[in-house]
């Protein structure tokens, strides 16, 4: 039997991933989007295992809001870039340098 | 008898082992011989096309062209399997593999008979919806890899008019659930029990349509194809796939129409039950037909229907063809939700009590 | 399984807002090509229903409701009053802000009604699952109207930047309630509170729970080291925009530190002090600092509302029923003078000169004597000088701060006080000490943005002289 | 219970291999002579003489993010539907109220233009 | 003793309100702000003057008080009131301000609005901090004159104005938030803002110790003391004529105050373990700055300096209590430093801003306050002439005026404490004398120096009017101070017993 902590370690070690995909990405704004995703897969893995072990359906409940909630953030997220490319023909992370004080 | 099967194997086998090798060959008893009658599906659609249109059809080879299929697989096999300069290579071989996998997979929660069923999941609708959901990865990626122009609008446009139907079909599964009350399979089958105004086709009949036409969309059947237009895009997104590449493609194609069949049949035409339950006369004459047989002719008859509208419809406009999904189809089906969910709460006969 | 129907009528405003915003939405496609204005009337006259609403139904008994998910106080009332008196403001000048730059849109308006929305179910938040969907309503709300000047490249990006750091907290925060969740089994927020009090939680994963839901909740409310995203969202955003999530949204964010914090861990009180000294001492005086060194307006006003934030923490770290009034009051505060002075920006911008850098202030007094005035008003409460209401702010967060023992954190402050001062003092030098090359008269903004702007500015300075009235409601709306 | 999804799984591997069968015969079997004007991508008979992935009509876009949107309400109806019978008419309101939501959204989208395909 | 209305009250917004409306009404109008100011300034005067009449002079308790729940969730108060420590400094507000509009009447032509009204406004405030007795109150006031001050520096200064209002205002506010912690800590000792209650509340040493330094610093940068008196020179010699004349007659007494409403009554201890640093920094701001004063070539900021050596002798005559105390063993001695530095207080608001008001006279005529641009004005302006020497004997605290008094006292009770302070405080006498007739010399006195000169008109009847008011009453209290001494003494000896009576 697979052990609640081997699912936290999991969740945890995806949700590095997704930390990481965000702080070092320099090449496109795309890969942050599912860096994002995959930090919410990351919570969901977590509360899932809880939900599991513990026997309490409500950590399950959760993951169903959080990716509802997760496709209208990709939703608007595309959207955004779309927008960002439109403007500057690039998604490129270090392009997105303008504002600056 | 496959439980046999696993404890004779046990005896000289490990378990995990035993258990293993029953299951695939139960899961080669089922794809086996629905892959056979995908292939004998294609040969169908062209004779039953032709007699529609007063011709034979293929009649080389084999007596009366029965054996046209495996000429078919042949010919595709031996073709050189074209690798476009500048496509991504490993998309473009996977993307045919992730078209027919989940269409497989899909067969691992239908029953055929009471009982007959590989894995009784009890989730087995949501299984189904979503494992065939993945198909329209094969066809994007496809597109993509492809790194051609037709290839990728096509592509768009399957993707788009997959998922625009895949939201009205959904709709019409949830009417089903309502009446049902359970996602597994069998046990919806079992709601439909007694003859076949007791099939959820009578009180669902608008569902029903909307099912049946998401399922032509889905698999881009006319008069949906629009993905093939051969006059604007060729032939859509796998223009660029040749010899099995292509194959796949078609295979996967036919084994979604036949798994739409399957579906049709059990969410709403009694699955495996006989029409003529409680019938007077009939009911006793056709109770020796096993249960099986009567999906099938349900299936046969909903295939038929697929061909038919091939030879039948002119092919809709990309525009007609989405208006009709999104301002029709998905409109129809929400007010349809609120209808069935508020007849099945209040109990409203003669169908819903 | 039996479900029994809920009480609805505490979240009786919410449902009012939700059934409004949604007409509006639907009304505003039938409408806007006729009367482009009748989606602002609309959404500001359910801005006032919903006011009166709350304002009628105002009581000081705490109602649960939906499972104890949601929770229907005194607190949250005054919260959602304050939202919809700072967004009243926020749409009197967005709506002249998107005329003049020829982005009019209904959609602005319905969008911030559901951020509205979105914040009032944060406020109202008893568990994690309604403080979870309320923070989000907000946030896709205004990745949306930040993205609605869709031809600007600096609007675009600072949309993009806000939503992939509001993202990202937003994840961070998950993380931090699944690991709570994993530790007390348990997504209701008071029955969280009893379970960490019973001590059969496992205090690391606990620990660790409090860490991310610290750092989310630290880049939701934009705290050094996780302010990065403010500045630039601030600036790049269209100052209507900017208008709103510098205003209502603060209030939202305060009052789910404050379900988190103080409703649901208060056992892990000794935790999450610690990491707030750390956000607050470092928003404080970082967001100071490089506030000193802005020369775009915009972005001095991002730096200051960092360090500003660092000041309402110290509410939190008091960690007593006084200080959480002391970090209400001072966020209301905030909020009201973020919208007066992004509002007088609208009020001052013309098209041409947008009034976004500091240059662009010389000579204001030569030009516009009482928009420089009501500017200058609102630089000095933000300074925290007395008699404006910003001084009482740094008031009562210092004594409460003072109170529990902080007294070195409070002298932090006060020096990041002082030396705050000096940035805002140069506004006030640029705009009546300098001279503007073109001294002609500025056009007097819309009447109604005039009188609005002159309002919230006027009620920094007349709340100063009363500061036992604003005071008292956070006061009395917390310790009863 | 989890032991039903043990075929599934098995299922799924095989249906990988029946993808992958008929490719790697066709490598095999069939002869393999590449050249340039053969591996050319289909033009009809022109050059392609920009990269194909090209921009594209937002409306493909916009269907994709209806379809997330709808994909997943329907996600939500499904559980529903199937308790319908036990959740009582505060399941039936809740839901109904849910849905109501989403026509309002869908009412917008329409009104808006964005199921238009001209 | 209280009249039937609140007068303290009305003294503090009436100004305000006036200013006020000045800001909104004379916006188009400058004749209309000048007139209403005026009329306002007068009024308010008027207004203050039962405060002397009324004022019981046999009781050291609060007068006049007012007392209302303010910031009830805080204990913080409406509290106002006044004794034989703020009353005279009240009075000298109302006065001066009516000079101060008086002075701007040709002289501002640039948003004569905003610079009445700013005047007006602060010296509302002004009047707010003398009376204000809850701490928070008191804080609210002192804080808010800053902004009128810095926009009236800022805005009619000269060159370097803004520099001088910027370091000005960062100065003053950097001091004063340590003034502000340390009420948040005594508040929390006794739960409440009153200053009395800080006076009779018990403080450990170290608290104490912490408390005065606090308070040091927010009223040391005010009154100003030596190591920190660097903006006052700046803002001096910026700000216009007005400016400098309430700076220097009001603002730095607002310092003194605090230390006879603060520092001495609350933390006694703590100032009888510093009063060495207290002495000492006076006794530098005497000397040394006494010395700066005499090479400046700027008339106003040899003013501004002799301003500084002027305030050591108010911080010199209050902390001198305790080596009196410890020498003589009686308060008496003490009483008469206290006192003399009390006067001095007032007689420097008047002197000094006599003395601006003569430079400002020159100013607006020559547009430079150069020494060396000047020289025999008397030739051309004699009634200039001799007011500018009244007042520069004055400033130079020759007998007979009111500067002689205050520093004549604090010089006796220095030699009471300690030879060497009392030597090095007389010094003053001569170094005062040196640069003030110095430049006397130089400008008013000898040929007329150049065309300029030649030219000059003297005094119109309104300088006139002005410079005579005030010479009246430097004469007046040099001659007889008793009315001025008179209110101070309950107050004076009820502050040296809080000041000598330890609270450990």
């Amino acid at each position: 039997m697979v052990a609640l902590s081997d699912y936290l370690v999991f969740s945890a070690i995806l949700f590095t991933l997704s930390l990481a995909g965000i702080f070092l990405n320099r090449k496109n704004v795309i890969i942050l989007l599912m860096a994002i995703e995959l930090m919410l897969l990351a919570v969901n893995t977590n509360l899932i295992a809880f939900s599991y072990f513990l026997n309490d359906i409500s950590g399950q409940i959760f993951v169903f809001f959080i990716l509802t909630v997760a496709a209208a953030e990709a939703a608007i997220g595309l959207a955004i870039i779309v927008l960002v490319f439109r403007n500057r023909n690039s998604i490129n992370v270090d392009d997105l340098g303008s504002l600056k004080g | 008898m496959f439980n046999a099967l696993q404890n004779w194997l046990s005896l000289f086998l490990y378990d995990w082992l035993a258990i293993l090798i029953t299951l695939v060959i139960q899961v080669m008893v089922v794809i086996v011989p629905i892959m056979i009658a995908v292939a004998f599906l294609t040969l169908a659609e062209r004779k039953v096309i032709g007699f529609m249109q007063v011709r034979m059809g293929p009649n080389r080879v084999g007596p009366y062209g029965i054996l046209q299929p495996f000429a078919d697989a042949l010919k595709l096999i031996m073709k050189e399997f074209i690798r476009p300069h500048q496509s991504n290579l490993y998309l473009f071989i996977i993307a045919p593999v992730l078209a027919l996998a989940p269409v497989v997979a899909a067969w691992a929660v239908i029953p055929f008979d009471e009982g007959v069923v590989v894995s009784d999941i009890n989730v087995g609708v949501m299984y189904v919806l979503a494992v065939s959901s993945i198909v329209v990865y094969g066809v994007i990626i496809a597109g993509w890899a492809s790194n051609s122009k037709y290839a990728f609008l096509g592509a768009l446009r399957a993707s788009a008019q997959k998922v625009s139907y895949e939201i009205a079909m959904g709709f019409a599964l949830v009417t089903v659930l309502m009446v049902a009350g359970t996602m597994n399979l069998t046990e919806i089958v079992h709601g439909q029990q007694g003859g076949f105004w007791n099939w959820y086709w009578i009180p669902l009949l608008p569902m029903l349509a909307v099912y049946f036409i998401s399922g032509l969309a889905e698999t881009n059947r006319t008069p949906f194809d629009v993905v093939e237009g051969e006059a604007e895009i060729v032939a859509g997104f796998h223009v660029e796939y040749s010899s099995m590449g292509f194959g796949v493609f078609m295979l996967a194609e036919y084994a979604m129409m036949v798994l739409i069949s399957f579906m049709t049949a059990i969410m709403f035409l009694g699955g495996w039950y006989s029409p003529f339950e409680g019938i007077w006369l009939l009911d006793p004459l056709t109770a020796w037909i096993p249960g099986f047989v009567w999906l099938f002719l349900k299936v046969a008859f909903l295939l038929f229907c697929f061909l038919w509208f091939r030879a039948t419809f002119p092919r809709y406009r990309y525009d007609q063809l989405m208006r009709l999904g999104w301002k029709v189809l998905i409109p129809l089906t929400i007010v349809w939700v609120f209808v069935v969910a508020i007849m099945h709460y209040f109990s409203i006969g003669p169908w819903f009590n | 399984m039996h479900f029994e129907i809920p009480a609805f009528s505490p979240a009786i405003p919410e449902m009012v807002l939700l059934a409004l915003a949604s007409f509006i939405l639907i009304a505003d496609t039938v409408w806007s090509k006729k009367h482009p204005n009748a989606t602002y009337w609309a959404s500001q006259i359910a801005l006032v229903i919903v006011g009166v609403l709350i304002l009628l139904s105002f009581t000081t008994e705490t109602q649960v409701t939906f499972n104890d998910s949601f929770i229907r106080d005194a607190f949250g009332d005054v919260l959602k009053l304050f939202i919809v008196i700072v967004s009243i403001g926020v749409f009197l000048f967005s709506r002249d802000y998107m005329r003049m730059n020829n982005f009019y849109k209904g959609e602005f308006f319905t969008l911030g009604l559901f951020a509205i929305l979105g914040m009032f179910v944060m406020v109202s938040s008893y568990n994690f699952i309604t403080l979870f969907v309320g923070l989000e309503i907000m946030s896709l709300a205004m990745y949306a109207m930040i993205a609605m000047q869709r031809d600007s490249s600096a609007a675009t990006e600072a949309a993009l930047k806000y939503f992939v750091l509001g993202a990202m907290a937003t994840g961070l925060l998950l993380y931090g309630l699944s690991m709570i969740y994993g530790a007390t089994g348990t997504l209701t927020i008071p029955d969280v509170k009893d379970v960490i009090a019973s001590g059969e939680a496992n205090a690391t994963v606990l620990a660790f729970g409090v860490v991310f839901i610290v750092i989310g909740l630290g880049f939701k409310l934009g705290a050094v080291p996780f302010h990065m995203w403010v500045p630039d969202v601030y600036q790049g955003s269209p100052t209507a925009v900017t208008l709103f999530i510098a205003s209502a949204p603060k209030i939202a964010a305060f009052a789910i530190v404050y379900r988190l914090l103080v409703d649901g861990l208060p056992g892990l009180v000794v935790d999450w002090q610690q990491l707030l000294i750390i956000l607050s001492v470092l928003s404080m005086v970082i967001g100071t600092l490089i506030a000193l060194m802005q020369t775009n307006f915009k972005r001095l006003l991002a730096y200051s509302g960092i360090s500003h934030i660092g000041f309402l923490l110290m509410g939190f770290i008091a960690a007593t029923p006084e200080g959480y009034s002391a970090a209400m009051f001072y966020v209301l505060v905030y909020a009201i003078s973020s919208v007066a002075a992004f509002g007088l920006i609208i009020a001052l911008a013309r098209t041409g000169n947008q009034f976004e850098e500091i240059v662009d202030f010389k000579g204001l007094n030569q030009r516009n004597p009482w928009l420089a005035a009501m500017m200058l008003i609102v630089m000095f409460s933000m300074a925290g000088i007395p008699p404006f209401i910003g001084f009482y702010a740094k008031l009562v967060v210092l004594e409460e701060v003072i109170s529990a023992g902080f007294l070195w954190l409070a002298l932090v402050g006060v020096v990041s006080a002082v030396i705050g001062a000096f940035y805002y003092l140069k506004v006030v030098k640029v705009m009546y000490f300098d001279s503007n090359e073109d001294s002609s008269p500025l056009p007097v903004a819309a009447r109604d943005v005039a009188v609005g702007v002159s309002a919230y500015s006027v009620s920094l300075l007349l709340l100063g002289l009363m500061p036992a009235l604003l005071m008292g409601v956070a006061y009395n709306s917390l310790l009863g | 219970m989890l032991e039903n999804y043990l075929p599934i799984l098995v299922f799924a591997v095989i249906g990988i291999l029946f993808g992958i069968g008929p490719l790697v015969m066709s490598f095999v079997l069939a002869p393999n002579k590449p050249d340039a004007e053969k591996n050319s991508p289909y033009e009809c008979g022109f050059e392609a003489f920009e990269d194909s992935r090209m921009k594209f009509d937002v409306r493909f876009y916009l269907v994709a993010i209806l379809f997330i949107i709808f994909d997943l309400e329907i996600a939500f109806l499904f559980p529903w539907a199937v308790v319908l019978d036990d959740i009582g008419l505060f399941g039936l309101l809740s839901m109904g109220v849910f849905l109501t939501l989403l026509v309002v959204g869908f009412i917008y989208e329409w009104r808006k233009g964005a199921l238009e395909w001209e | 003793m209280s009249l039937g209305y609140p007068i303290l009250s009305t003294l503090i917004w009436l100004p305000i309100i006036a200013g006020l409306i000045v800001l909104f009404a004379g916006r188009n109008s400058p004749n209309f702000a000048k007139w209403f100011s005026l009329a306002a300034a007068v009024l308010t005067f008027i207004l203050s003057l039962p405060l002397y009449f009324a004022f019981d002079m046999t009781t050291a308790e609060m007068q006049f008080v007012e007392r209302m729940d303010w910031i009830p969730q805080y204990n913080i108060q409406y509290f106002l009131g006044v004794d034989g420590l703020s009353m005279p400094l009240v009075l000298l507000t109302t006065f001066t301000q009516i000079l101060v509009i008086a002075s701007a009447w040709t002289v501002i032509k640039d948003r004569v609005e905003q610079y009445m009204g700013a005047f007006m406004i602060m010296q509302g405030i002004m009047i707010g901090v003398f009376t204000a007795l809850d701490s928070i109150l008191f804080y609210v006031f002192w804080e808010a004159l800053l902004i009128p001050m810095f926009i009236v520096i800022g805005k009619w200064g000269g060159p370097r104005r803004v520099y001088a209002t910027m370091k000005f205002f960062l100065y003053t506010f950097l001091g004063s938030v340590f003034m502000f912690i340390a009420f948040l800590y005594m508040y929390f000792q006794i739960g409440s803002f009153s200053i009395l209650d800080f006076h009779a509340m018990p403080l450990g040493i170290t608290a104490q110790i912490l408390i005065f330094l606090a308070f040091l610093v927010a009223f040391a940068v005010k009154i100003p003391m030596f190591p920190v008196h660097t903006w006052l020179p700046d803002a001096h010699v910026e700000a216009p004529t007005a400016g400098s004349v309430v700076l220097a007659a009001i603002m730095l007494k607002m310092g003194g105050y605090g230390f006879v409403r603060f520092s001495l009554p609350i933390t006694p201890d703590a100032s009888a373990t510093l009063d060495w640093l207290i002495i000492l920094l006076s006794l530098i701001a005497i000397v040394y700055i006494g010395f700066i004063a005499l090479i400046q070539s700027d008339m106003k900021k040899l003013v501004a300096y002799s301003s500084i050596a002027h305030m050591g002798f108010v911080t010199l005559g209050m902390f001198l209590v305790y080596s009196i105390v410890a020498k003589t063993g009686d308060t008496q001695g003490a009483a008469l430093g206290m006192e003399g530095a009390m006067v001095q207080m007032i007689s420097h608001g008047f002197i000094s801003g006599a003395m601006f008001l003569a430079i400002g006279v020159l100013y607006d005529r020559l547009h430079t306050r150069d020494i060396s641009a000047y020289g025999g004005v008397v030739n051309t302006m004699p009634w200039f002439g001799f007011f500018a020497v009244l007042f520069a004997m004055a400033n130079a605290g020759l007998p007979g005026t009111s500067g002689f008094v205050g520093e004549f006292m604090v010089i006796l009770s220095a030699f009471k404490a300690n030879v060497w302070y009392g030597i090095l405080a007389a010094t003053t006498l001569i170094v005062g004398a040196a640069y003030t007739l110095w430049m006397i010399k130089r400008v008013v006195f000898g040929k007329v120096a150049n065309d300029n000169v030649a030219q000059l008109q003297d005094l119109n009847r309104r300088e006139f009017a002005i410079m005579a008011i005030l010479a009246f009453v430097i004469v007046l209290l040099g001659v007889w101070p008793n009315p001025l001494l008179e209110v101070m003494h309950a107050s004076v000896d009820n502050l040296l017993i809080q000041a000598t009576t330890s609270k450990l």
